[in-house]
């Protein structure tokens, strides 16, 4: 065991623990000021909701003794044998208690970013059930299949820290939910500015902060890789940033603040499979397309109609499709000796394998997500009524309003 | 007494104050208000996603006077204020019974 | 002419907002108040500790009409403003001298 | 009826309402403004860098009631917010032609 | 000396250090407008004041060569002999100052939560020489009876970071400090209600950050105990925030978000004494209690009356003396060798030896609190004037105001 | 290589990033509500902009093989050289990569505090060109000088962790600025008081946690010196912000939240140069003279009549200048072998040094931020217009409001 890995891995944990709040307050600073509250909450929540499923089973779900490349079996429940020595397989140089608890915080992330899809009209208790069922199935197979001994990491998928198990899924889940629970009222009349940009981007910054955790962690040891996935996670977020606003300036003229920040997050989605394979000119490249992509994403929305309220089709499901085709492209083993060399590198069999785990984890999310949509719609309804949804949830779920 | 309630785009109030004050109006009120007139209804697209601008952020101002001082103030306000595009707001002239001074309990002129 | 001063509840400013435009409304001023009424002096208990409701959050329309249009105007805010509850808001009917649209300097019903 | 506008100091305003509340008005609709008065003009120096203090924060009071409250309301009001110091605020009084309870759509005194 | 140990020790006391701002910001939130710098300056200004105690007699009298049990003595006055060696008792792989500036924090932090118990209506300079004369005359002796060699160390009292120490002194104190400085004005009719919820909600979130470092730090190497600490602290804060807005579901139909954040806290601090000593399945457990447990406390506060106004009683104190005691019952020296068994592992009289160190804490905090806040009264007044506290602390403490 | 120190450094740089966004919030908040989001871009768009520029040209040109100790050569454009091993001249245990990632968040928070100088009434467009010259023919140069190979260092000029470097060459080029870009409409008269108080002071928090990273992680292992490092930067931010609070509590009877904010930040400032060479007692000193020169420095600046609207000449300049002759006087080899005594340890040289380097970086930060502001004046010009300036930065060039 080594202590200077150690610290890194806890540490790293908290930093991406951190993202959640931070996920909270951009999510939150962009809805309404009725409807601040019940963002945050949503957020705010899972830290508690997931925290306990994956303690309880989530984690032995995920990383347990694999059944056929599907799904871990429940020897861990409770965390049953996973204890203060190294295990055997992931983190071979910390407790595997900090592995564990490390891929928490990927869990708890993972659906409060699908949250931003139904903002401003989903009934709290809906909202839970959702988020428990989605966990335990979609996130945790997913996570399975790519990191825990699965069908996809054995298939040679690159993905180092989430791509396709934190970003496509919650992405593809995302533009489900926004179909399945409907736009907002008023929708294409009424205005919804976002009610505090200052705090969305702050919570904009906890994400970038946080994100050097998220991806230069999943290294699991502090090493030269994790120096290397640490600079091109900064590089893509800049690139992206600029590349965002200056989509903006030649689109109308105004760099917006929420530009800078919607590109900074598209970049740290975009870099994050990729980050321990690519280097740091592959990083600029990956930031510029990923601002430039998740650009036009978010602008072309209007066209087809649904209400994806706060993008997280256009940023985390376009900004994470991007990434894991990238890796497929820019990956090379000067970097990572472990990962594959890929298009750009020469073995274009590598964008395949990634092509595959993208169309694999869009359809089960896409899949599983509408299945559990109609349930919980079928047991609770999803939606506020119609007077609820006019007052605010704050005040009408909650009881509580933001600001005094 | 009249009342003038003057509902002017926000950025010209330091302009209209400095004039009202150039012919001697001693004290007003403003707050900040939302205004739906002809600048509203157009379309605007925010992050891709349509909607339709009708409240537009104003400034309204209260100023109590006399009478005699009315068609000065309404000059120098259309004086201050016009910037000749849509939403330049409005001036509406209310009678005022009375006016007592809080401090002084003085009424009348005295008070204003 | 007339101005209408109406407090209503906060959710309920779309629905009268769309019943003015349609019977020609053209502009209306809005801004955010807080009521003491009927709906004030119970007793609240949060996080334990017990206090008086005293102060509600409501929106406050102003809206500028000619006298003919005053009649409508009421039928129509109590029809969309109405939940039948206390705190459900009230009229006031002032007199208006005069109106200036600041961006022509039109008087009279055409400024309105 | 009348309406009394009535701008304040915003610590004044939980005494000026205890007053205005024991002599029988049932309601009153409050607002936060900014007050330009006698207060305004001085300089004032922040963090070595002077300025001029136009802009006071005040709260604006209205409060419709029957005629004959008026000058009971106007003595309460003087006694509870005076302070002596400048920038107590004024009392406007303005006439009002009707009051409609939304909620039950009565009309004049008893919609008060 | 070890490289990791120190990156550990050092980036906990940074985590720790950001735990006063987020607590300023999560009191800040739920005073009145009015109130937010007052309340936010009482955190902040401990960073400077309590620091320079700290460096010049607090840290000898906590820490220093033992006298009787009771106190330390003067001889590291001005950190004299505290260097950049590892000092012969305290975390022995790291630097000294390194150990030093680690518990400052806790020594600033402590002082900074009972002044939840005073907000809206103490005067500045009364606050500054109550702070001071508390740190030195309740927080120092106290420290020193738990870790610094003094009786309730030796007794085998087992506090792993800080339950009695920080959370039962200060919640005592508070209590103490409610009583003596009187109801808010308008107490039972005015509206006490938070003016903003969002920065309450985000000082929490810092707060559960920062306490990663504060427990995990406690540790004082990165060891699997380290990973240990980590994850109960973790699965406690989330287990009382559910159990926290669940208990509130249930009593009002409206969970909170102030609720969760509320929760969250309680579960901390129920979880600082025991999360060296207990593993995650007694961590669900502590966190469950912990969240209903002081759920009830806050809402059975008004039965009493007395003021407290941000619940550090109900959250600290309860929630403190809970997990000490829970400490008494979870320890395990299956997790931790150094500890001992608590009664559920077989050891009645560790929960004897809990429960007077609980007594002795809050007997102590209590007596001194009460005459330092006589004599501050004495000698400047406790309370500002009717009509300051009327136009608010800021304007007439700071003559300044939050938002313009 | 070592785990510990790569770590250390890693997190450092990351809280040296976060640092960035701090500022963005300190100044926001200070500002007027129209201007919070022009204020806060301009922080935030410097980490995408210089970060490439960085990565491209400016880590080679700061140290790169020096070119006559006046800068580096372009050897290491894009990063070419620079990899995951360790590199032969800095941070000998850590990988390059990391210690250029370190090294990038200094560029970027450099010409962001000098938007603090000119805030509220400049141009984007104009505020990018001029940040990018800026960035490259200023900063580069200065860090070259101090810290790659370049005459300043060579003479001996002791800066630990960029006093010289980043708050005097910022400070200098705010006075320039300042003077240049001319003095805000209604100067004077209009109140500019800070729309935001708690978002200042959440800011100020964020810089001084930060800061931890910025001082102890510049020793660039986790050794002693780096415990020293952290504990010297504590203290003298604590002492800072009581000595400006207790100044303004003599001066007009009124101790500010803003004045425990500024204090923290003049403090931090200060012991930035001296933090690897002094010991805890100076830091003190340090701090405590930089709290009451920086309030001075603040409350004369009346009598100037030149609008630096944020104080970045008051504290980074005034601040920086009394840090770097601090050093001269305080700096012992009892703390850091590898640096020199000071004045109080016999050696008056040494002061000479640093008012050398103190000079050099003025001179050379006035002459060349003058010529690259009347170059973008004459091509872009540097004011909005005055219309512009009235409706206020956040709609006039971005088209958002903060709030709404
Ligand atoms: N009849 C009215 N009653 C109350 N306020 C009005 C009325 N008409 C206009 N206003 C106010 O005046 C503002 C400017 O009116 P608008 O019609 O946009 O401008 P313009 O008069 O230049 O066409 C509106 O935003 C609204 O606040
Ligand atoms: N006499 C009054 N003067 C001014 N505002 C009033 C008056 N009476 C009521 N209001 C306003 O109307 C709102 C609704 O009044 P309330 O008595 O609660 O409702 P209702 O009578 O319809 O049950 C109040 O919150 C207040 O803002
Ligand atoms: N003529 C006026 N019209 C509208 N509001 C006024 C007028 N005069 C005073 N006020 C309001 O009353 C407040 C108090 O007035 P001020 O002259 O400062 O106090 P005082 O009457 O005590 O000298 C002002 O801040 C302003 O809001």
């Amino acid at each position: 065991m080594n202590a200077g890995d150690t610290v890194f891995v806890l540490l790293s944990a908290a930093l991406v623990m951190f993202m959640t709040p931070g996920l909270a307050l951009f999510y939150g600073g962009l809805v309404r000021n009725k409807n601040v509250l019940g963002t945050i909450m949503q957020s705010f929540i899972l830290l508690g909701l997931i925290t306990l499923e994956w303690v309880m089973i989530g984690y032995s779900m995920s990383f347990g003794p694999d059944i056929g490349g599907i799904i871990g079996n429940l020897d861990w429940f409770a965390l049953s044998g996973v204890g203060m020595e190294p295990s055997e397989s992931y983190g071979t140089t910390i407790p595997h208690l900090a592995f564990m608890i490390f891929q928490c915080m990927f869990a708890i992330i993972t659906p409060a970013l699908i949250t931003g899809a139904f903002a401003e009209r989903i009934k709290f208790s809906a909202f839970i059930l959702f988020s428990l069922l989605w966990a335990i199935l979609v996130y945790n197979p997913l996570c399975h299949w790519a990191w825990g001994g699965g069908w996809m990491g054995k298939m040679g998928a690159l993905d180092f820290a989430g791509g396709t198990v934190v970003h496509i899924s919650s992405g593809a889940a995302a533009f489900i939910a926004a179909l399945v629970t409907g736009k907002r009222k008023g929708f294409g009349i009424t205005q919804y500015i976002p009610h505090n940009l200052p705090m969305a981007i702050t919570g904009a910054a906890l994400l970038w902060f946080g994100w050097f955790g998220f991806n230069a962690g999943s290294a699991l040891s502090c090493s030269g890789l994790a120096a290397n996935a640490f600079v091109v996670t900064h590089i893509s977020a800049s690139a992206a940033a600029l590349a965002w606003v200056s989509a903006e300036w030649i689109h109308s003229g105004k760099p917006t603040t929420l530009g800078a920040a919607s590109g900074a997050v598209a970049g740290l989605v975009a870099i994050t499979p990729a980050c321990g394979y690519v280097g740091p000119v592959s990083a600029i490249i990956i930031g510029l397309v990923a601002g430039a992509l998740c650009f036009c994403g978010v602008m072309l929305k209007s066209r087809f109609g649904y209400d994806d309220s706060l993008d997280v089709v256009g940023i985390h499901g376009l900004g994470g499709i991007w990434g894991a085709l990238a890796t497929g492209l820019f990956a090379s083993v000067a970097i990572n000796p472990a990962g594959a060399n890929g298009l750009f590198f020469g073995n274009p069999g590598q964008l395949w394998i990634q092509f595959i785990s993208v169309i694999g984890t869009i359809a089960f999310s896409f899949f599983m997500t509408f299945i559990i949509l109609k349930v919980v719609d079928l047991i609770i309804g999803l939606r506020v009524s119609i007077e609820d949804e006019e007052r605010g949830l704050d005040i009408s779920l909650h009881n509580e309003t933001g600001y005094n | 007494m009249k009342k003038l309630e003057v509902i002017i785009k926000s950025f010209k109030l330091d302009d209209v104050k400095e004039g009202l004050s150039a012919i001697g109006i001693k004290g007003l009120t403003v707050s900040e208000v939302k205004g739906f007139g002809r600048q509203r209804g157009h379309k605007e697209i925010y992050r891709g996603a349509e909607y339709q601008v009708d409240f537009v952020p104003k400034i309204k101002l209260e100023v109590v006077m006399e009478t005699e001082l009315v068609n000065e103030a309404v000059k120098v306000i259309l004086d201050k204020a016009t910037t000749g595009q849509i939403g330049d707001g409005k001036i509406f002239i209310l009678p005022v019974d009375e006016v007592i001074r809080i401090r002084t309990g003085e009424k009348g002129k005295n008070a204003i």
